[in-house]
């Protein structure tokens, strides 16, 4: 069986598929439960400074099994009370990334400095919610934001920061670059894309926010074309995000580009057991495809092709 | 994945809970649920109290803002309706014993009317804060089930706790289980009252939740997503949960004691 | 039957349903079927000033019926040879609207007298193919180009211009806005979103230029999104494009604020007929919501959403 | 959507032209095409040669620069399939005159093997530049039908064009219809040939191709898109296009003449 495991933005990796971040990630038990599913790692839920209700239901609409379009509002616990799900975690065994949101750089690395004390391997900034005000476009949507803020964390932090990239711009390369400039150890690309749903017999917008983000096999074109873009510009590794439902799909990414994975949508389709299965059918696939180990696989397609990146 | 209905028909079914019937013809098991939106407000899970036929029905209790927004909609009133989510009661015993505090019953009637349709003796312990709070008692007795009833202030039947009933019923009578829905702490009750006679309990719980798929953690207990692997538990699943009867988490993921 | 004719950027439409571009517009004849199917409109491929060939095939690739990738690479026989198609198309009595591409303001505007003398209704700019190179996000990736571009081409005809605006941006509405300035009549969104395969097994992308873009039914919700922040933001009518399949579809984007609507990949799903059926159901689905014309539907959303745009 | 398949048999069917044969199991009628992908090269569409089992065939004549390619595909080598494609020959007819010209005996072989188990009688008239190049003979004869040749060169059977061989089977046998593949002008003829005795013919047509999903307008020839409305016209189809015979599309879109 071809070897899965991965070191990637320095933290070693059982295999590449971590649950990504708003999935199961609210309590303890749901990220302990995810890593023995067979989760490579496990990304908490975005926390913040303080508690957040998130925004009223409806919060979820979702497209036969290809899609899926949510506002929660980045609901979390705050980071005062937050350590005590990352504890269960890890007493789990579980590698634990800490998601963290916040509005501005200096909130961010006090939030940093808060969240690597809980003993996380890692640091995931989401500077990417398409749809919670303040905290989306604002700190991630300009190359300058991003690396200000990736700046001001590495600065605060010892452990690797990953930054997670929006694809709702003309340039997520420019944005992952910013970020290795700034001292990231990883970009993971992407969050969901801005969106919307509306109920035409009740004439209004299905989800209470109105406008939400989309996930799932739908957005698996748009965050494949965001990871080989990206990887042709960077050096850090990549971690690649969206729409993976299967093991061609994660070898896709991988191939595009990506050292390492997230999986979130499809654990609603297919139940938090998609990761044991996701495991074992990559492995096997390299297997079918001659490749030995996970990582002689990251970017190949980039040297096949003859045709420029845009 | 949601349909909008217009609401064909309200009961006001005691001073604090209202009935919605709707049309819904997807098939659904007693002990599911949906998601109901109230448009501009709110979507909540709630217990389908009427599970059989295309139409539908929901009974809801005037709690928070939302629970009575929805006591004033109108027939003609239009919801959106997801669902049916979750697992089910287990139909098959033949001597049930139920257990319902306050609107605990809207997700147990259907239970009973279906197993006493399948020929299965059912007996109600049924408890509420004052008599005509008293919940689906005509219900439940027009279906053939031996409703023994509890109020708090003993206005009706015995007064106190309906875990106390049920205690009665446990050491008098055979049952194959017992289907429980209500405050957790009356459900711990009804499960320490069957250990020593070994009845299975299967408890109906209530977590908070948003995407009722599996996904966003908000009902989570223990290891368990109320929506997907509940809302009916066997009592071993939840005994060694330490939130169980204690804990619950609100809508931001904080613990909270119940 | 509610009535479906509307007036949209000058323009009298006998329905909503255009021929998107790019779709069964090479030749005149099609065009010509396109409207004999019942379309409202039908919008060219888009021409440039030279022949192009396009690239090579794999040009498309088709995930069930729930999306489409393709890098046509904007074939077109140039604007020399083209007056002929459309010459045959308007004989057939169809309302053509001629779409146009180029690499700057002043080859748009030479393009745009070319075709205007043709005898179409309206011009529709693209300012969002997002797999040409120089013709994509070089003209129409930030708002200052795209409001020169709309201007140079507004200031030489007196046909309406409608821009297309691409999604593969963090605020389609600032570019909308942008086209309002140079003197567009109209606003369409949204062109395909940036979107890669990859083939694992031949460890190569699958298009034979790598990046396309992605369409149908995966970005209704993405089109959504986009046709209502523009229309918050612009005054002038917004044509809604994006994975229109069903009558509901087409009803979303008009209570989200289109005017009109462009049906491209559901021609490859459903035929032709396609156009048929859209104005049919569409016509029926308003009777049974109990509007009398398609008009009074227009951003009909907004009104009844409590919640403020992004 | 594409299936990458390993080329298991490569067979040399004439100076220039090439059958390989490859594992895919989707179902295929004669007369169907498959999107056939080079890697690294372009993707042609090209009728099944074989269609019937799960290992498919195409037979690809050398003519520009990626025909040229694919005739340099060994056992082992790699291309990616998309389809079957379009529609089919009409295979009730019982008494069946196929007409062929060049390489358009690899879309007419396997309905001609259908037809003959199926009870048809089948005549073919199969013509090429010279003897070597007559396409698919053995395969015909091996199946059951009269096979008459015509070579441009005479090198073997009639000298010159096989519509004339047509033309003379036409008016000394009676058929209830006409397959004819090849170059467009032949298939003209064909037509022509056959109106006087009212026999139905329909004829295959290539057009170029790209997405072969009836969307890009790559193939259209007046109302038509070949890759979903054909590529199979019965001749009235055809007879009023202008473009018919005389004019083709280029990779632009452009009409330039055949
Ligand atoms: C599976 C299930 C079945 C249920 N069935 C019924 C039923 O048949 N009849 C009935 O009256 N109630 C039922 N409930 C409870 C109901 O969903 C609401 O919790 C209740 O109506 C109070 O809502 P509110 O917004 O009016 O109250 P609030 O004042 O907003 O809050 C009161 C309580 O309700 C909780 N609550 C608020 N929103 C939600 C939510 N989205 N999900 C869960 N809890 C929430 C709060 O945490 C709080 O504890 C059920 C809950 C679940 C999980
Ligand atoms: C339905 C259909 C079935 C066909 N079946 C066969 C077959 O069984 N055997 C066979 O040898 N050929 C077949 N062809 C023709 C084949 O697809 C190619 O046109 C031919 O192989 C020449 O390709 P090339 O790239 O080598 O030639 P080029 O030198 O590139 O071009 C030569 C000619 O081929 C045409 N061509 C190039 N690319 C395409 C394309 N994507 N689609 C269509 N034409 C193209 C050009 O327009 C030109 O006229 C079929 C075509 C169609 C439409
Ligand atoms: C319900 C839900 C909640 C999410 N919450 C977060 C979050 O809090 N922080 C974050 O960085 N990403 C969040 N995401 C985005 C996911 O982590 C992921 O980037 C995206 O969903 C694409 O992956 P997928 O298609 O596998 O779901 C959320 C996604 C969903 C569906
Ligand atoms: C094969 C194909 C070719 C296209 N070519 C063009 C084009 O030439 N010009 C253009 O403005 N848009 C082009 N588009 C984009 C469509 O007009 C439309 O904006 C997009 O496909 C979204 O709509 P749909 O989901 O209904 O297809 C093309 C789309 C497809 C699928
Ligand atoms: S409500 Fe979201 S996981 Fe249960
Ligand atoms: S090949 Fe695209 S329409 Fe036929």
């Amino acid at each position: 069986m071809a070897e899965l495991a991965v070191r990637c933005a320095g933290v070693n990796l059982r295999n590449p598929f971590l649950l990504a971040s708003g999935v199961w990630g609210e309590s303890g038990e749901s990220l302990a439960g995810a890593w023995s599913a067979g989760a490579g790692g496990v990304i908490t839920k975005s926390i913040g400074s303080v508690p957040r209700p998130g925004y009223p239901n409806p919060t979820i609409e979702a497209y036969e099994r290809w899609g899926l379009l949510n506002a929660m509002g980045l609901p979390n616990p705050g980071i005062d009370e937050y350590p005590r799900e990352i504890e269960i975690a890890r007493r789990a065994g579980a590698t634990v990334i800490g998601s963290i949101f916040a509005g501005d750089p200096e909130e961010f690395a006090r939030l940093a400095v808060r969240m690597a004390a809980t003993g996380v391997v890692a640091l995931e900034l989401n500077l990417s919610c398409p749809h919670a005000e303040g905290f989306g476009t604002e700190v991630g949507g300009t190359p300058e934001n991003v690396e200000k803020v990736v700046r001001a964390v590495t600065k605060a932090v010892t452990i690797p920061v990953i930054a997670k990239i929006t694809p709702n711009t003309g340039d997520a390369a420019g944005l992952a670059l910013a970020a290795q400039r700034g001292g990231a150890s990883a970009v993971s690309a992407i969050n969901t894309l801005r969106a919307l749903a509306i109920d035409v017999h009740l004439r209004r917008p299905v989800l209470s926010h109105g406008l939400g983000g989309l996930s799932g096999p739908a957005i698996k074109p748009v965050g494949l074309a965001c990871v080989w873009q990206i990887f042709e510009k960077v050096t850090i590794p990549v971690i690649g995000v969206g729409g993976i439902a299967s093991a061609q799909d994660a070898l896709e990414y991988v191939m595009a580009g990506a050292r390492a994975l997230e999986v979130g949508t499809q654990v609603t389709f297919d139940g938090i057991g998609v990761f044991g299965r996701l495991a074992t059918d990559l492995s096997r696939l390299l297997d079918e495809l001659g490749f030995a180990r996970l990582e002689d696989a990251v970017g190949v397609a980039h040297r096949a092709s003859s045709v420029p990146p845009e | 994945m949601r349909t909008v209905v217009a609401v064909t028909e309200r009961v006001a079914e005691t001073p604090s809970t209202v009935t919605l019937r709707f049309p819904y013809p997807t098939a659904a098991v007693p002990g599911q649920f949906v998601m109901l939106w109230v448009p501009g407000d709110d979507e909540l899970p709630m217990s389908l109290s009427y599970t059989d036929g295309p139409s539908k029905g929901v009974t809801v209790k005037a709690m928070g803002g939302t629970s009575r927004r929805v006591q004033s909609i109108r027939p003609g009133d239009r919801v959106g309706i997801r669902g049916p989510y979750g697992n089910h009661f287990d139909l098959s015993p033949k001597r049930v014993l139920i257990v319902s505090g306050g609107s605990g019953a809207a997700a147990l009637a259907p239970a009973a009317g279906r197993s006493i349709a399948a020929g299965s003796s059912v007996t109600v312990a049924l408890g509420a804060t004052r008599a005509p709070e008293l919940l689906f008692k005509e219900r439940f007795r027009a279906m053939g089930a031996h409703v023994e009833v509890a109020t708090d202030d003993g206005s009706e039947g015995a007064k106190g706790f309906v875990t106390a009933v049920a205690d009665r019923l446990l050491q008098s009578e055979s049952f194959d289980a017992v289907w429980t829905c209500g405050p957790e702490v009356m459900m711990k009750k009804v499960i320490a009252a069957a250990a020593p006679r070994s009845v299975p309990v299967f408890c109906s719980l209530e977590r908070h939740m948003k995407c009722a798929l599996g996904m966003c953690d908000a009902c989570a207990i223990g290891p368990y997503h109320v929506c997907v692997d509940g809302p009916v538990f066997p009592a071993p699943r939840l005994e060694n949960l330490s939130d169980f009867g204690t804990f619950h988490r609100d809508s931001s993921g904080r613990r909270v004691p119940l």
